[in-house]
Order: structure tokens, then C-alpha cells, then sequence
């Protein structure tokens, strides 16, 4: 079929245009034009379950934007890899607005709710074109997109944490491109090439005879990545911003969208750089020390807050080192884990921050020590939080203990017992902090003392959806990591 | 019996509470009568159905199915073997006589609502644990029953209980953790983590050592081993009284059933005793008894005197599996039978007094055999048990493992016991003396000295229902150590040639 | 000859550069961007990019500084 | 002396790695955020330098199809891509000087460390 050929770019396209309509709709029909990106997004995640199901049956294939063959057309890639990152992206954005469409009312001013749907399609499009773009400069340009659109996601609420999270938000995000672009032409420089492909078959020549600027490269997409996907310790950014920001934005920011840049460094890591490059320099040790760090980091760091947002936004610096660590690790069964954690991480930290929106929405309480109690007057909401901290924890039943096991397992296999414990450590830590919230919420003896208003339904069904994605990545992994495992194969 | 009904079997008394738990919570709201009906019928069911297994476990039935993959080469699988069996017959049988003391114990106390369902769903994860048959699966059910069981510590809710609940979650999480580095170790090593293939791990290596320290942290934590017996003494006398006596005669138990599974199905045991790993379980084994004795000493609440001698007979049991010969493997699986019932009838018996005189203190015993002279009998025939006094259970247990100790010809072990026994003596009795040739404090005032012209004492016991759980358990203890032609010290010497036969993979 | 002119138009843009990070006056560190600019767009015209050059002298010259100054003019002028 | 002599043979190359590092500097090191705005632009505009110098070939003419078919052309794909990437530039110095303006709205400063004080201070 002519139509399913498409399919790469009518993902991108989709949200597009709801973009471009949800505005000028919402001034007439608020509704609908909630309506409208629910559609929208819907459409693309149908969409994106088509391509897994092509890419499964025909093999990846290669989609040519206007038919220009590259190197001097941007080509679309749809492999599993590519694919699965793709349906993380859409059908959490899918669930995370169904949260959206009712905290807005609340959080934002009416007038603004429109540009918000804009700007949220807008990053849907801008992370569907990332996961799949196979050309450097088309990356840079969608980064950029992505930057913006999840900076104004945060600053669309606009008091002063918010703003100026976001100002700081923006500079680093700019040095992260700014470095990006600066490695691209460099090995532009020297391969004179964009398209990954075409790139990695020209590196292997020019590794030998420019390695100065491969390796200079190399170091700038470390730098530009680790800052866009906080990578301890450019991850000063990254608390003020998802604390501050309203609910929705925060379970997108932390939930997908510094995913999408550890995911693009894993693309560049095995399919823009010869396997030579890897082998020869200390590339994945350096990312994988930094993530020990910085599991170890955000872990202790988390444990000192004392707002709820803010322990979360530590404790996702704690969980992209993860993914960071499966890169890190070099090895196909840690990659796997990695991978793995992209997405259930991407579920559970949406959770945890739905529920804390939940919480605030009905109570506006954010100090974590003046939740003591709130358990028994909003079960569901604190049931949703302890599901989602078991999954932090890696109590078995959730995802959280299926990419630990991958990550373990990998690190064993190529004898680096050390960063085992390591991820034992942090999952000890990851308890010690998010217990005594869930035991404070539910068996305290305080009464809860401020007024609670009732938690709409939409955002009751979206924790009750959460908390099944959490438990179904626990217990039926098989076919995500079966799909993972062939994936990787290719790298190794 | 066909093996397909013996799976269903085994899955249906696994979910079964599981699924009666959202049950049970939503009859909360229709009545509480249904409520405990329900509990109760769980319970019953379960051990029933538990015993039904008992023919085919006769005929040396092995059942060892994969039922679905979670990861390669790892499943969720189920395993029916006379340890498994023997474990989930005893647990079921004491999980429905405290359900049955509960429904009159719990009448006074808040939250039922929430207490009864989390009892029976502990039921149900406790009973995976035992048919699990590969270390995964295990792991997954031992740390959902430590979690949820949780809420039983804390049921009271006091400030006490939240702090002794919370080291108790604190402790599960690190145990669990080191279990999971220990199942990653043997997965790597082995490349499969079932019970149903040999020993996993048949050759000396680092990692190996590593990973058998990691379980002995992982399922020593849960059985209370020193020096990971912290929790234990605060965590097990806030619960509920049912709760406590299951907490410390069943779910103790898991973290020794835990161990028998590495010691047996992991590692080979020969392997263990070549390369002396087996010395580290028996140090461990033997501080932890007479710590626990010595520290039980000085107790004077009597649910934490109770709680500090777990600890120490969970130290036989430890021992018995460390000694690694047929009397000693008998003598430890059967300790855990004796345990389970001396335990939980003193735990209940504990319970009853707490209930009925508000009396926590050990001092205040005095003149309690007359007033509540069935319960106190119970309780001095569960004491006695645990001191070793034949012809109680306790005495056929502590006698096959220094049996077993001769024969490894390790006297030093002998001694041990003695003392610990010893030290037990000392320890309860002076619970049960004065509480039967004591008056009490108020009364004492009036009569010193005239002992003959005892004032008469108001009888007042608990429920009879409550009684009849005590009195059942205590019973046990008699019938299950008058003679060792009983059915679970056959069963426990089956299982030690068993164990020591090469499992029958 | 030419060679020279560029290595001279070098040297002003590295000048401008850290002119704009010396100057405390807002408006002026903003007109020796505009400068910074415009030197960048001639230095591409010489490297036979006269697309670039415009786009650059259009945009990223004329219209960044409009709206810096825009934008100084409702804040402060003075670091 | 090797490295000196390709750093004087590859100037372009040189000062725009020069024009980088003061860009990033300033945009990093300094507290006013108009001033972070500029840096960022120079920051961007020096990879720009870099690029155009890369797609630069000796001799070679624009790419603007002529009359003479043999004619050394220069690379025209760095020139395309840099079009784009002034766009972004600019797109992104505007969202962030609206950003400074309300910033300013808000805490009546846009210098960063005084920010910093005035929220110490809450």
C-alpha cells in the first residue's frame, strides 16, 4: 500500500497539523480542540503501531523525504529500534494528555491552554522526527524544535521559578546544540557526509586519517547530549526546571523528553561511529562512569528534598544515568536493559508525576512533610504513587526490576561487578526515599489537614492506565525485550 | 493422581488468596460478618486443597512445570516436591487457626477492613513461595509477602510500630536486593535459575562464594540470622498477635525454606561442604542461637522475649543445614514443624493474655495460671516443648540434630544446643512458674504467707474459639513428639534422603 | 591580497567578540554584534557564499538586533 | 611547529574553534541574560563560519548555475544547511529575549545573580 510507505512522515506530520489547528480552534471550541489533539495523537500512535507491525513482518526500510535519495535527500529510518522508541514516545504522550486536558484548567489561565496544545504537538512531532531522522542536520533541527517547544511547555505557566527555570533551561540547552552542531561539522569536515549510513562507512577511512577531529566529535556529542539528557554533572539545569514546571510538562519532560536525547546518543554511539571507534577509545567508559556518578548522585540528592517535584526531578537524573549506564556498558544485554528503561521509566516517572500533580491539583500541598495522611483521603492518587515508587525500587511486578536485571546481567557478563552494586546501591537509596512517603501517606496517624477537592475522573483513569502499563512491563516483558534482543543484535 | 490436576491444584491454592483478596476487602463493605466468612473460607480452602496433594506426594510424585517466560531461559514455574509440600501443609494449616483466632482477636481492634485481606494475600504469596520452582519466581513471591506483610507490622499504627515497621521494609529491601544479586550471579553462572535441573553451581569460583553470601544475606535476613536480626525483636511483637504468630512461625520459615532451596538446588552440596562454605552458615548459626537465648533473658515484654526465641530456634534450623547429613536435615526440617506449632501457640497464648488482662509484662504473670487456666496450660506446654522436654516435638527435633551433630562428629554443636536449651529453661521458665505458684501482686498483700487457703480466682478466659486454635497447636506439640512414627517426622526424613539423594531432578 | 583582507576581517570578528563580552553598555555590545554580523556575512561572501551572506546580513544581523534592542529597551540598559 | 603551520593554513577553521570558545564563555560566565542572548548568537554564528569555511573550495565559484558548465563550483550543501540554522538561531534568540522581557516583569532585574538573591531570599 502506497499509504503505508508514508507512514514515517505522516507520524511526523499528524500532530503538525493539529499544532496548526488546535489554537485556532480552541478560541471558539475549547473542547474540541481537546478533542482535536487527542485525535491527533491518536492517529499517530495507530499509525506507529502499523509501522512496528510492517517494520516486524517486511524488515526495516528506508523512507526518502521527496523521493531524494541521500546524500542529498533526509532519509526516515523505521527499524525496530527506531520504531519502539517511536510508540514510547506517541502513546505516552497519548496518556500523558489525557492528564493534561483536565490539571490545565487548573493550572493554567484559560487563554493559554490552546498555545499549550500547540506547543505540546508541536514536541510530539519534534521527538517522532528525532527517534527516526537518520540525518545529522535534520537532528540539530529538530533538537532545536524540541528545545524550544519543552522550554515554553515550562514557562507557559508564567510565574518567576517557572521563567527563570526555563531561561537556564534554554542557555544549556543552546550550548548543548551549540556543541552538537560544532561535532557535526566536524565530521562534516572530514567525511563530508550528514547521513548516518553513508557517515559510518566514511569514518572507518577517516578515523585513521583525521582522528583528531572524530574524537573531538565524539567528545562534543557527549558534551551536547549528556547536558540535553542531564547526564551528571550537566544536569544543573534539569531540577529547577521539572519542578517548577506545571504537572503535564514535568511527567513529558522527565518522562520522554531527556529520553529522546540519551536515545539519540545511543543511535549516534552504534550507528554513526564505526565499531573500530568504539573499540579503540574510552568512549563508553567515560559515559559509563558518569552515569555511575550520576545514579549515585541523583539518588543521594533526591533523598535531601523536601518538595515532592523536586525529590522526582532528582531522582530522574538517578534513572537516565541507567540508560546511560546500558550505553555505557557496551554490551548487548545491558543495551537491552538501557533500552528497556527508556520506557519504563518513561511510565513510571510520568506516574509518579501525575500523581504528585494529582495531589497538588486537589490539595495544592507540595512539601512532602505535609502529606502525612493524605493516603486515606485519596487512595487511588497514593496508590498510583506507590506502584510508581515500587517500579523505582524494583520490587519484582514492576518494569523497574526487569531493566535492572538486563543492566546486572550485562555488567556480569563482561565482569564489571562493581556497577552491579552500584545499581543495588541506588535501588536501596531509591527506597529509602520513596518509602517513607508512601508509609507517611497511608499509616501516619496525622490527619490530613488540608481541604480536599475531588480528584476528576480523566485523571483518575489516567493514574489507573499508568499503574497497568508499570505492572504489564513487570510481568509480560517478554515480547518488548524479545524485540529489544533482536534489535541490538545488530550492533554487536 | 495426574500431574495436570496437581498443577491446578497448586495454582488454584496459590491464587486463590490472591484473588479473595480484592474480594475480601470489597465485603468489608457489605458486613464483617461476610467479611471473616470469607477470610475463613479462604484459609480453609487453601489447606484443604494443600492436603490433597498428599497422595501423590505418597506415590514420590515430583512436579516441576514452566508456565510462562519472563525473560530467556527465566520463568515463572512451579515445583511440587515433599519439601514443598510439607511447607505449604504446615503453613495453611497455622495460617487457618489464626484466621479463626483473628475473627475474635481483631473484633477489637480498628481496620479489619484492611487486615484481612492483607492476611490472606500474605497466605497466597507465601504458598507461591513454596511452589515456586525456579529462584526467580521465588524471589518475586518472598518479596511480595515481605512487602505486604508490612502492613500487618504496622497494623497498630502506633509510633513504635511505624519505626519498627520501617526497619523491617528498610531490612526486606536490602535482603531483597541481595537476593536479586545473588539469582543474577547463579543466572550468569548457570545460565538458568530453575530448581528442576541439579545443582546450578557444581565448581569453586569467586562469584559462586559471592552469591551464596548474597542468599545467606537475602533469606538469613528473613529467618532472623545474626547479625541481620535486627528488625526481628521490634518488628515482631508490635503486629497483631495472629499476625506475630504467623510472622514468626511461618514467615521465618520461608527465609530457612529459602536456604534449604540454595543449599540443595543451587549449589551442590557437596560442593559446599568441600570448600567449607557450609562453616559460615554453621558460625552464623551458632552465635545466632545463643544470642537469641541470651538476649530473650533479658526481656521482659513478653511478645519481645517471644520474638528474641525465634530467633534462636530459627538458629537450629540454620544449624541443621549447615551440618549437612541425614539426622541433622531431618532434625532441621523437622524444627521447622515443631517451630512453627510451639510458636504460634505461644504467640496465640501471648495474644489471649494481652487481650483478655491488657498484661504485656512479664511480671505481672504471676497468678495468671488460675485465672486463665487453659491458655496458661497451653502455654507451658508449647515452654516446655521449646525448652526440649520429652515427649514434646521440641525434644525429638533438638534430639535428631545432635544426633546429626555426633554423626559429622561435631560435639562442640551438641553443646550448644545444650545450653541453648539450657538457657530457654531459663527463660520461660520463670514465665510459667510463677504464673501457676504465684498469687498475684493485688492479692499477695492480703494472704502472705497462706498458701494453702488460696482465695478463689475468677476464671476468665478467652473466647473458645480463640482457645481452640491454642489448644489445637498445643496439642501438636504433644502429638507430634510422643513417638517419631508421626506423620511429620516421617515426612521430614523422606525429605532429608531426599535432599541429600540428589533431590530426584 | 585577498587573503590578507580576510585574515584582517578575522581578526575584527574576534575582536567584536570580546568587545561584546568587555562592553557593560547593553546597546553598544548589541551594535558591535550587529557589527560582528555584518563582518561574517562580507567574510562568507568571500567564501563564495552570497545566499548565506544575505541571509545572515538579513536575519541573523538585522532582525536578532532588532529585537535585542527591543527587548533592552523594556529591560535595562546597563548590565 | 606542524600544528602551527595547519592552524595557519586552516584559519577559518581556527577562529571560528576561537569565536566558539568566547561565545560558549560568555554565554556561560556572564550574568546578564541579554548578554547570554548575544553570546549564544556569536556561539551559533561561529559553527555557521565553520561550516561555510568547510564547504569553501579553492577558486570555486557560487553555486549559481551559469552559462559555463565546467566551472568550479563550492560545496552548496553547507550554505543550504546554514540557512536553516541561521532561522533556528534567530527563532530561538526571539523566544528567549520574550522570555528575558517577562523574566524582567517578574523580578524587576535580568541579571541572573541577583535573581538568585532576590529567590534566596523567599
Amino acid at each position: 500500500m502506497v499509504l503505508a510507505d508514508q507512514l514515517p512522515v505522516l507520524i511526523v506530520i499528524t500532530p503538525l497539523i493539529g499544532a496548526f489547528l488546535a489554537p485556532l480552534i480552541y478560541r471558539r471550541h475549547e473542547k474540541a480542540s481537546g478533542y482535536l489533539v487527542l485525535l491527533s495523537l491518536l492517529l499517530s500512535v495507530v499509525m506507529a503501531v502499523f509501522l512496528l507491525i510492517k517494520v516486524r513482518r517486511d524488515g526495516p526500510y528506508f523512507y526518502q523525504m521527496g523521493n531524494w535519495p541521500p546524500p542529498w535527500g533526509i532519509e526516515y529510518v523505521a527499524d525496530p529500534l527506531r520504531v519502539f522508541m517511536l510508540l514510547v514516545v506517541v502513546a505516552i504522550s497519548l496518556w500523558i494528555f489525557l492528564f493534561a486536558i483536565e490539571d490545565l484548567q487548573h493550572e493554567l489561565r484559560r487563554t493559554v491552554i490552546g498555545w499549550y496544545y500547540a506547543l505540546y504537538l508541536l514536541l510530539v512531532a519534534s521527538m517522532a522526527a528525532i527517534t527516526m531522522t537518520n540525518d545529522l542536520f535534520n537532528l540539530f533541527v529538530f533538537m532545536e524544535i524540541c528545545a524550544i517547544t519543552s522550554c515554553a511547555i515550562i514557562t507557559v505557566k508564567e510565574d518567576r521559578e517557572c521563567l527563570e527555570a526555563g531561561f537556564k533551561y534554554l542557555i544549556l540547552s543552546a550550548m548543548g546544540t551549540g556543541c552538537f552542531l560544532l561535532g557535526v561539522a566536524l565530521l562534516y569536515m572530514v567525511t563530508g557526509q550528514l547521513n548516518f549510513g553513508f557517515l559510518q562507512q566514511e569514518l572507518t577511512a577517516a578515523v585513521i586519517n583525521y582522528p583528531l577531529n572524530v574524537f573531538t566529535a565524539a567528545a562534543l556529542f557527549i558534551v551536547a547530549f549528556g547536558t540535553k539528557a542531564a547526564l551528571f554533572p550537566l544536569h544543573v539545569w534539569l531540577p529547577d526546571a521539572h519542578a517548577s514546571a506545571p504537572s503535564p510538562s514535568s511527567a513529558m519532560l522527565s518522562g520522554l523528553v531527556i529520553k529522546i536525547y540519551a536515545f539519540s546518543l545511543f543511535v549516534i554511539f552504534y550507528r554513526v561511529f564505526p565499531r573500530s571507534l568504539l573499540d579503540s577509545l574510552p568512549l563508553s567508559e567515560i559515559v559509563l562512569w558518569l552515569a555511575a556518578f550520576g545514579v549515585m548522585f541523583g539518588s543521594v540528592y533526591a533523598m535531601l528534598q523536601t518538595d515532592l517535584k523536586k525529590m522526582l526531578a532528582y531522582s530522574s537524573i538517578g534513572q537516565i544515568a541507567f540508560i546511560f549506564m546500558g550505553i555505557g556498558l557496551d554490551q548487548r544485554l545491558a543495551l537491552v536493559g538501557g533500552l528497556y528503561h527508556i520506557a519504563v521509566h518513561a511510565i513510571t516517572k510520568a506516574m509518579l508525576f501525575m500523581a504528585a500533580g494529582a495531589i497538588i491539583y486537589a490539595t495544592g500541598v507540595r512539601r512532602i512533610s505535609d502529606m502525612n495522611g493524605i493516603g486515606r483521603v485519596m487512595p487511588l492518587v497514593l496508590v498510583a504513587f506507590t506502584v510508581g515508587s515500587a517500579s523505582m525500587i524494583g520490587i519484582p511486578g514492576t518494569g523497574g526490576l526487569i531493566s535492572k536485571w538486563y543492566l546486572a546481567l550485562g555488567a556480569l557478563e563482561i565482569g564489571r561487578s562493581l556497577f552491579v552494586l552500584v545499581i543495588l546501591l541506588s535501588s536501596l537509596l531509591n527506597a529509602i526515599y520513596y518509602m517513607p512517603i508512601v508509609i507517611n501517606a497511608f499509616m501516619s496517624q496525622d490527619d490530613f489537614a488540608c481541604q480536599v477537592k475531588e480528584v476528576p475522573k480523566v485523571l483518575q483513569s489516567a493514574l489507573v492506565i499508568g499503574m497497568i502499563f508499570v505492572v504489564i512491563t513487570g510481568i509480560f516483558s517478554r515480547p518488548l525485550t524479545l524485540l529489544l534482543e533482536e534489535a541490538v543484535t545488530v550492533f554487536f | 493422581m495426574a500431574e495436570k490436576t496437581v498443577v491446578a491444584i497448586q495454582i488454584i491454592i496459590v491464587l486463590a488468596p490472591i484473588i479473595m483478596t480484592p474480594v475480601i476487602m470489597y465485603s468489608c463493605r457489605i458486613s464483617d460478618q461476610l467479611r471473616n466468612g470469607l477470610s475463613v473460607a479462604t484459609a480453609a480452602v487453601t489447606f484443604i486443597l494443600s492436603l490433597t496433594l498428599y497422595p501423590f506426594i505418597k506415590d514420590g510424585g515430583i512436579v516441576q512445570l514452566s508456565l510462562f517466560e519472563i525473560l530467556p531461559n527465566l520463568e515463572i514455574s512451579i515445583r511440587l516436591d515433599l519439601l514443598s509440600f510439607s511447607l505449604a501443609a504446615l503453613s495453611s494449616f497455622v495460617w487457618l487457626l489464626a484466621t479463626l483466632y483473628s475473627l475474635h482477636y481483631m473484633a477489637r481492634e480498628h481496620a479489619g477492613g484492611r487486615y484481612y485481606p492483607v492476611l490472606i494475600f500474605t497466605l497466597g504469596s507465601c504458598q507461591g513461595i513454596f511452589f515456586a520452582g525456579d529462584l526467580f519466581s521465588l524471589f518475586v513471591f518472598f518479596e511480595l509477602m515481605s512487602i505486604i506483610a508490612y502492613i500487618l507490622v504496622i497494623h497498630e499504627q502506633t509510633e513504635e510500630a511505624l519505626k519498627a515497621g520501617y526497619k523491617y521494609l528498610v531490612m526486606t529491601i536490602i535482603g531483597g536486593l541481595a537476593l536479586f544479586f545473588g539469582i543474577i550471579i547463579i543466572f550468569e553462572l548457570g545460565g538458568t535459575v530453575s530448581l528442576g535441573v541439579g545443582p546450578i553451581i557444581q565448581e569453586r569460583s569467586t562469584l559462586g562464594l559471592i552469591a551464596f553470601i548474597c542468599f545467606l544475606i537475602g533469606f538469613g535476613m528473613k529467618a532472623g540470622m545474626f547479625p541481620l536480626h535486627v528488625w526481628l525483636p521490634d518488628a515482631h511483637p508490635v503486629a497483631p498477635s495472629p499476625a506475630s504468630a504467623l510472622l514468626s512461625g511461618i514467615m521465618l520459615k520461608t527465609g530457612a525454606y529459602g536456604l534449604v532451596r540454595v543449599v540443595f538446588f543451587v549449589y551442590s552440596y557437596q560442593l559446599l561442604q568441600t570448600s567449607n562454605w557450609n562453616d559460615i552458615l554453621a558460625a552464623l548459626a551458632v552465635i545466632t542461637i545463643l544470642l537469641g537465648s541470651a538476649v530473650a533473658l533479658t526481656q521482659t515484654d513478653i511478645k519481645r522475649r517471644l520474638a528474641y526465641s525465634s530467633i534462636s530456634q530459627l538458629g537450629y534450623v540454620l544449624l541443621g543445614l549447615s551440618i549437612l547429613n541425614n539426622n541433622a536435615i531431618t532434625g532441621a526440617i523437622f524444627h521447622i514443624f515443631s517451630h512453627a506449632f510451639m510458636k504460634s501457640a505461644l504467640f496465640l497464648a501471648a495474644g489471649a493474655i494481652i487481650w483478655k488482662t491488657g498484661k504485656r509484662n512479664i511480671a505481672d504473670f504471676k497468678g495468671l495460671g488460675r485465672q486463665m487456666p487453659v491458655t496458661m496450660g497451653c502455654f507451658a506446654l508449647a515452654a516446655l516443648a521449646m525448652i526440649g522436654i520429652p515427649p514434646l516435638n521440641g525434644f525429638l527435633s533438638k534430639w535428631t540434630l545432635a544426633l546429626g551433630a555426633l554423626d559429622a562428629e561435631a560435639p562442640g554443636f551438641v553443646l550448644v544446643l545444650l545450653i541453648s536449651s539450657l538457657l530457654n529453661a531459663l527463660y520461660y521458665l520463670p514465665i510459667i512458674i510463677p504464673a501457676f505458684f504465684e498469687l498475684p501482686d493485688s492479692l499477695q498483700a492480703d494472704h502472705h504467707g497462706d498458701e494453702h487457703d488460696l482465695p478463689p480466682v475468677k476464671i476468665e478466659e478467652a473466647t473458645p474459639l480463640m482457645l481452640s486454635a491454642i489448644v489445637i497447636l498445643a496439642l501438636c506439640t504433644i502429638f507430634f513428639g510422643l513417638t517419631p512414627n508421626n506423620i511429620a517426622f516421617s515426612l521430614s526424613r523422606l525429605t532429608a534422603v531426599y535432599l541429600l539423594g540428589g533431590g530426584g531432578f | 591580497m585577498t587573503e590578507l583582507l580576510n585574515i584582517l576581517l578575522l581578526v575584527f570578528l574576534i575582536i567584536c567578540a570580546i568587545g561584546v563580552a568587555y562592553i557593560r553598555d547593553l546597546l553598544s555590545a548589541v551594535i558591535l554584534f550587529s557589527a560582528f554580523g555584518l563582518i561574517m556575512a562580507i567574510i562568507w561572501q568571500q567564501l563564495s557564499a552570497p545566499d548565506v551572506a544575505m541571509v545572515e546580513a538579513a536575519l541573523g544581523t538585522g532582525v536578532a538586533a532588532l529585537l535585542m534592542i527591543a527587548a533592552i529597551s523594556k529591560t535595562k540598559r546597563v548590565e | 611547529m606542524e600544528i602551527l603551520g595547519g592552524l595557519i593554513h586552516n584559519y577559518y577553521y581556527f577562529v571560528a574553534i576561537i569565536l566558539f570558545v568566547i561565545g560558549t564563555h560568555t554565554m556561560l560566565t556572564h550574568a546578564n541574560m541579554i548578554k547570554k542572548v548575544i553570546a549564544m548568537n556569536i556561539m551559533d554564528t561561529s559553527v555557521f563560519l565553520l561550516f561555510v569555511a568547510i564547504g569553501y573550495v579553492q577558486g570555486g565559484r557560487p553555486p549559481i548555475i551559469g552559462s559555463d558548465p565546467e566551472a568550479l563550483y563550492i560545496n552548496p550543501l553547507p550554505g543550504a544547511l546554514i540557512l536553516t540554522g541561521i532561522v533556528v538561531a534567530v527563532s530561538v534568540t526571539a523566544y528567549a529575549l520574550s522570555l528575558i522581557v517577562k523574566i524582567h516583569r517578574a523580578y524587576g532585574t535580568v541579571d541572573y545573580d541577583e535573581i538568585c538573591e532576590l529567590r534566596g531570599d523567599e
